[in-house]
């Protein structure tokens, strides 16, 4: 008895002394984060009033429902390329079912997310199946999408919207004043992906087969079914971001959103996600994303800035950014392998 | 009224967003505001929307969560502005539309949008496709190359197009697809439309950098001399094309006057009320523009009574180009 | 050795990884023309001592001496442009690269015009591949080629990279008998005719006699000894090894009862194998023993679904595999297997917990693994294995390479299987480390599971094995009781 | 002694035929450039024609030139997102220099080729120094760039350009039925880096590098200025890029392609050089350009087609393309560790 506690004891006293450090180098985005909340209080005054923080979680939540699927399939090491034709495509979809086939939700809004869930499974099967690298598929099914898109669409962009998709994107919760119901669910799609890739089996078969393939196949973990739902689940993702998005938007564009892609790419891997896999998790996207979200609604909160000067700026706070994340994250001498 | 002008004790605020600063026809509109802005007292606060929708919508919800004397905007795409367009007027603040629809135009107005200045793009496009289709001879094959689906200002583009074809059934249209505003893809899509077609004798682009892309490819091939090209928006160097005779005519799409139409307007109501201004300017407002051509209407049978003659006889496109240069067309 | 000063010294070296003490006033010295030998258990330190010669590590206590002079080397580049080439344990080739190109990493012949010359690179290559009896395309990548392949290729990069000192990490533990017989004769070679000076690292001490002029012993990170080869003999070198004698007996086998058919191959047929017909009783040790290229390897992992096979039939206690099964079936079937390849099955970044429950995980953890139950089903395992230091929590990566294998087959005894395939079950492992796990399987054995050994290693196969059946070029050439009495070059004649 | 070369010989054996099957699995693309010109050349009876298939040529020249640099990118593992600002940048300085400033050439030209190659250069340090991956630091730089370009240009696109850039992109050599300069200057680019990387040290520390970065570091590689030269070699060639394009556009506009930047990493590894560094070349760029210049080019040659289907259909041809790339590699390996 006395020596289980001894035992358990010290496990946790191991354990306690890596969690601080690990804590510290994989949570350096937190102070970068700090770091450019602290500048922007300073440079704008209109920067830290809670009508703009608020402004930022609204500016980020659809990035933020991408992004939680976007963590999935990095995590495996593999990319998805086709979150934005995604977008376009599910407001297409449930514009069209709603408006010109007069089918009322929740229809066309299951239909949307089951076509997006499809598309991904689709680049899936063709990355495990086929091995064709997922870049180069989800490529193709970004074509897929948006050409979907433009064709269903005729190229006319849809301002009637459903309710269902209107509420999600719009909506309140209590009152004129209350929580946007986007911001909710983007909360709650990243807290269900943290829960989903932190505590159970499935999550752990994420990482591992993101650390190294053929270790988990050896393991006996089905590693094709774990890449091909990565990508379901960023398409399923890519579709609850699509409904947001024009429930946002108040309406349904044939247009693709190009940035939607690579901002998304962006802040995971900016949160501290590797892309060969493996590495990181939801809290790096969260913080990645509020980087993000901060370094763009920051800016434009200064309004003394030149807007030809803008993007300039913006690419060099946010190589900054990464710098100071260096910083905080502790020079690693050790091994030079 | 006047008095109320002269105690402007303080300058207005206004915020103003456009498309993309990337563009020329934007940054030109730009130039003009703030030329305005001079005139009037107006400081304005621009936010670029870097040709991205949502990025539009960030900064547009941006603007909504502040004060202004009036805000105006050029949406980069129809529909995708509604809720916050609508919390600003709301709150009490003009606000002006600019060039593209914010929503379809009677919701706009429903809204309570102050005014929508734009120019007419069905009116711009038949005006240039008349000037192409002369040159061919009302004969022959012609390219149709648009910029993107989902874009108004395209859209109508594309039905003065079609208005005029409608009048020709001996020109034939022999490749009809979007460019998407993008230099590189008209490129790609005029030199295979040269192969498929040797024989092209015509080209309508919906702006002017896509045609005078076109126009590279048409040289590029050694078919200067028999094809011709429209354009659309006037901007300067596609007047200079036109005089140089590389481009058959491009209409003004008066990026000057819908920015500046939209200041003047906006200072108005923000100086002498909402609701009077409301009462005097109207919803809508053209900000027309000519086809530039370098057509001069010579007739030495009517030397002697120039009026008669269309821009009494005289090349109209080195003073429309001297005008844009003042910012004032 | 000599008067002569050496070439090489280090003095009082310490080595910390975090609250690890890696090496403590460690002593080694290097004369020219001489072969060092230097031996320990695994974790004893060899490794983390020779990356600070090579310059991987150059945060360290001590004085490192080169020609004389007190140096602190920045990189292993700057080893190199001094001349001292290592031969690393864990492999550093480039699998996509072609086979001669890996023979000449970094410093590729060059043309009088300056461009690679590829013929001399491709010839040269051959012809010193050749000489160590690979008789191979050199132009294929690497990665078609087995791990002995993979590391003569090392070896000979290092070799022939000219260095007058070469650090030799257990450069034959993927190579069979022949092989490592012309790389001792290799070795010997470079030493006596070319001057160079050698640090050779190996956990077999036959080889160790033969190629060292001294040896040095390194136990738990510190200095235990520095003796001459002429001088000591192995059991000698054991005892220092251990700081005790070993226990050299397995256990021995308990009386099979029924005989019972666990594992039968019928058939079975398949690119790299013909025809393979095996069966495997419950109680029952088989070592199955090729060369590389035999086939046995591959024919390993066909058995866990890993391998395509074309024809045959496997069956597990009376269950056929479908024709296209997953290693997940195979496992549910109460397979294990244990690939020859750390580096391919083992997660070096991951925490050695995780990496010991994840074959099992559903059982262990669930559909909620937690921290707690996983580190509970591992800690037992990890100590039963004895791996060194016994710390569920950190990554697997920073353990030495023998405690890594332990690692490699502890994660299979969480759930026990009932048909055990081992590839290279000992390699890397030093000699208490070697029998531990032998015993491990032995026990498996007495516990009513069935076990293949599949090995290159004829002292691994004839160390455990009830039977012994014999692979060359694709297909079972011979297959014998093993009464204790076979020899390793009777074993070695057979095919 | 017998029995090792026994085994040997049987190694040989079996490896000598892998050597036919092997060219025939890397070369597998080749295989789908041919079934593409089949499927086109029956679809479209111009497509065939001599001007056409020049036309493809001049078509995927400015990607080709993209691509040489992006190839050695790829092969070091890295990846360089900021090559389509660079091509933007460059035109506008270039256009800025000579029109606005009077300054003559070839200073314009010298100056714009040599600010793309600093950038290209920065990134690459911030890559090694900062160790920001080269995904962040490239979008950053990318943001620079475009940033700079729009700061410079003020937002006007400039129609005059110099008589060098104007050659580069336009110009033909031997009379106006000669060959095109840019097609020159794409396939000139091609072969240096096809030379440069097969047969000079530095290109096979760019492969070892990629391969197996520890490995290479071990092997005495400065695998820190390997990963910098390929990226400022990338931004060289976005700088050469962007001369040819401006050239054959005649114009130089501030707006960035962003097209420009996923078609070039689309064709080079879809030519068969993995995202993964170590794995492909020049040869396999040049394949992957032309089965990319021949799918857009040959859908543009179908002149029944609804323009709104064109995305659709490109998709679903390149997922085709893909599978068929497959089916020409092989059935799949047998190892499957
Ligand atoms: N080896 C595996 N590889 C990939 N995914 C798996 C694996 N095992 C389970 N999963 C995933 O986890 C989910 C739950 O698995 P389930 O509970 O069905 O497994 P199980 O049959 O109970 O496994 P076990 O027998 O190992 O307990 C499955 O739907 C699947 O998505
Ligand atoms: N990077 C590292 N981080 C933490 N601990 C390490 C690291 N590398 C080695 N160690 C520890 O240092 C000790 C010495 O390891 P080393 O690899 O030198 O052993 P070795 O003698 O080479 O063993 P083997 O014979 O198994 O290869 C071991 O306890 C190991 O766990
Ligand atoms: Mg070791
Ligand atoms: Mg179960």
């Amino acid at each position: 008895m006395t020596q289980t506690d001894a035992v358990t004891s010290h496990l946790h006293e191991e354990k306690r002394s890596t969690v601080l450090k690990r804590s510290l180098r994989t949570l350096a985005p937190l102070w970068t984060l700090l770091a450019l909340m602290l500048f922007f209080s300073l440079a704008s005054e209109s920067f830290l009033r809670p009508i703009n923080l608020n402004n930022i979680l609204v500016q980020i939540s659809t990035l933020a429902i991408l992004g939680a699927g976007m963590t999935f399939v990095l995590l495996t090491g593999q990319i998805d390329l086709s979150i934005a034709s995604m977008v376009t495509l599910v407001g297409i979809i449930n514009a069209h079912m709603f408006v010109n086939m007069g089918i009322p939700e929740p229809w066309p809004s299951l239909a949307a997310v089951g076509v997006a869930t499809l598309l991904g499974l689709l680049s899936g099967l063709a990355t495990t199946r086929f091995r064709i690298p997922s870049f180069m598929s989800t490529l193709a099914m970004s074509l897929i999408a948006s050409g979907l898109a433009t064709w269903i669409s005729q190229g006319r962009t849809f301002f009637k919207i459903s309710e269902v998709a209107a509420f999600l994107g719009s909506g309140r919760i209590g009152g004129p004043d209350g929580l946007r119901v986007l911001t909710v669910v983007a909360a709650l799609c990243l807290l269900v992906s943290f829960l989903v890739l932190r505590y159970t089996r499935f999550g752990r078969y994420i990482y591992m087969t993101g650390a190294n393939p053929s270790g988990a196949r050896l393991a006996g973990v089905n590693t094709n079914l774990i890449f091909t739902a990565a990508l379901a689940i960023s398409g399923f993702c890519g579709g609850l971001a699509g409904l947001v998005n024009m429930g946002r938007l108040g309406s349904a564009q044939p247009q693709v959103i190009d940035s939607f892609m690579i901002d998304t790419i962006g802040a995971v891997v900016l949160g501290g996600t590797s892309l060969n896999g493996g590495r990181g998790g939801i809290i790096q996207t969260v913080i990645g994303l509020l980087i993000y979200g901060t370094l763009r609604n920051g800016l434009d909160n200064i309004q003394q800035l030149d807007p030809f000067m803008k993007e300039f700026i913006t690419g060099v706070v946010l190589m900054g950014a990464l710098i100071i994340n260096l910083l905080f994250s502790g020079r690693s001498v050790r091994d030079r392998t | 009224e006047h008095r109320r002008v002269s105690a402007q004790d303080r300058p207005l605020r206004a915020a103003m967003s456009n498309t993309g600063l990337s563009i020329s026809w934007c940054a030109q509109g730009k130039d003009a505001a703030e030329m305005w802005g001079e005139f009037l007292g107006v400081e304005i606060v621009w936010m670029d929307s870097q040709v991205d929708a949502s990025i539009q919508r960030g900064v547009t919800d941006q603007m909504a969560t502040q004060d202004w004397d009036f805000v105006a905007i050029q949406p980069v795409s129809i529909g995708t502005l509604v809720e916050p367009v609508k919390a600003m007027i709301d709150r009490g603040i003009p606000f002006i539309g600019m060039d593209t629809l914010i929503s379809p135009i009677d919701e706009m107005e429903e809204m309570g949008v102050l005014s929508f200045v734009s120019p007419d793009n069905v009116f711009m496009s038949e005006a240039v496709v008349t000037e192409v289709v002369k040159k061919m001879g009302g004969r022959g094959k012609i390219v149709h190359t648009w910029g993107v689906e989902g874009h108004t200002g395209s859209q109508g583009r594309g039905q003065g197009f079609r208005n005029i074809m409608a009048q020709y059934p001996d020109i034939e249209v022999v490749d009809d697809q979007p460019g998407d505003w993008d230099p590189a893809r008209v490129a790609a899509i005029w030199e295979a439309a040269l192969n498929r077609h040797p024989d092209i004798t015509g080209g309508f682009l919906h702006n002017d950098d896509m045609a005078l892309a076109a126009r590279q490819v048409v040289e590029n091939a050694g078919l200067g001399d028999q094809i011709f090209i429209g354009g659309v928006d006037a901007m300067l160097p596609a007047i200079d094309a036109v005089n140089e005779g590389r481009l058959v005519a491009t209409a003004r799409n008066s990026a000057v006057r819908v920015h500046g139409h939209a200041m003047v307007v906006g200072w108005a109501a923000a100086t002498l009320g909402l609701d009077v201004i409301r009462e005097q300017v109207p919803f809508f407002l053209l900000a027309d523009g000519p086809a530039v051509t370098a057509n001069i209407d010579a007739n030495p049978a009517l030397a002697a009574e120039p009026w008669k003659l269309r821009g009494y006889g005289r090349n109209t496109a080195l003073g429309l180009r001297w005008l844009e240069e003042q910012l004032l067309f | 050795m000599s008067d002569t000063p050496p070439i090489l010294e280090l003095r009082q070296i310490t080595k910390r990884f975090g609250g690890l003490t890696a090496l403590e006033d460690v002593n080694f010295d290097l004369h020219v023309g001489e072969t060092h030998a230097l031996v320990g258990e695994n974790g004893a330190g060899k490794s983390t001592l020779m990356r600070i010669l090579s310059g991987v590590y150059n945060e360290y206590d001590g004085d490192y001496i080169l020609d004389g002079q007190h140096i602190r080397l920045a990189s292993p580049r700057d080893a190199l442009s001094r001349g001292i080439g290592m031969i690393h344990q864990e492999l550093n080739v480039m699998p996509e690269l072609s086979v001669a190109e890996n023979i000449f990493l970094g410093r590729q012949p060059l043309t009088a015009m300056g461009s690679v010359d590829w013929r001399t690179m491709n010839r040269v290559a051959e012809e010193e591949l050749r000489k160590l009896g690979f008789n191979i395309n050199v132009r294929l990548p690497l990665e078609q080629y087995p791990l002995g392949i993979q590391q003569v290729t090392e070896v000979l990069r290092v070799i022939l990279s000219g260095a007058r000192i070469l650090i030799m990490d257990e450069p034959t533990s993927a190579l069979s008998p022949a092989e490592v017989e012309r790389l001792i004769q290799l070795v010997n070679d470079l030493r006596s005719r070319h001057k160079r000076s050698i640090i050779y690292i190996s956990h077999f001490l036959d080889e160790v006699m033969r190629v060292a002029d001294r040896v040095t012993v390194l136990r738990d990170g510190r200095n235990v000894a520095t003796v001459n080869a002429t001088e000591t003999s192995k059991t000698q070198l054991i005892s220092l090894i251990l700081g005790r004698e070993m226990d050299a007996v397995l256990p021995s086998a308990s009386e099979s009862t029924a005989k019972r058919t666990l594992l039968s191959i019928k058939d079975l047929s398949g690119g790299a194998f013909e025809n393979v017909n095996l069966d495997l009783d419950a109680g029952e040790i088989v070592g199955l023993y090729g060369l590389f290229g035999a086939g046995h390897f591959d024919l390993a992992r066909a058995l866990f679904g890993m391998f395509r096979f074309d024809s045959g039939t496997i069956t597990i206690d009376g269950y056929s595999f479908p024709t296209n099964f997953t290693a997940r079936d195979a496992i549910k079937k109460g397979l294990a297997y244990v690939s020859e390849s750390r580096r391919k099955s083992l997660f070096m970044d991951e925490a050695n917990y995780r990496n010991i429950t994840l074959p099992h995980l559903g059982h262990i953890g669930g559909f909620w693994p937690s921290y707690a139950k996983e580190v509970a089903a591992a800690r037992p395992v990890m100590e039963m294995v004895n791996v060194q230091p016994c710390k569920p929590d950190n990554p697997v990566g920073t353990l030495s390479g023998g405690n890594q294998q332990k690692v490699a087959i502890a994660r299979w005894i969480t759930y026990p299987p009932k048909v055990f395939v081992v590839s290279e079950p000992t390699r890397g492992m030093d000699v208490g480390a070697k029998n531990e796990v032998l015993s491990i399987l032995v026990n498996f054995r007495n516990q009513g599971y069935g076990v293949l050994v599949v090995s290159s290693e004829p002292e691994t196969v004839l160390a455990v094995s009830d039977r012994i059946v014999v692979m060359s070029r694709g297909k079972i050439v011979s297959e014998l009781a093993n009464t204790g009495d076979l020899q390793k070059e009777a074993l070695m004649r057979l095919i």
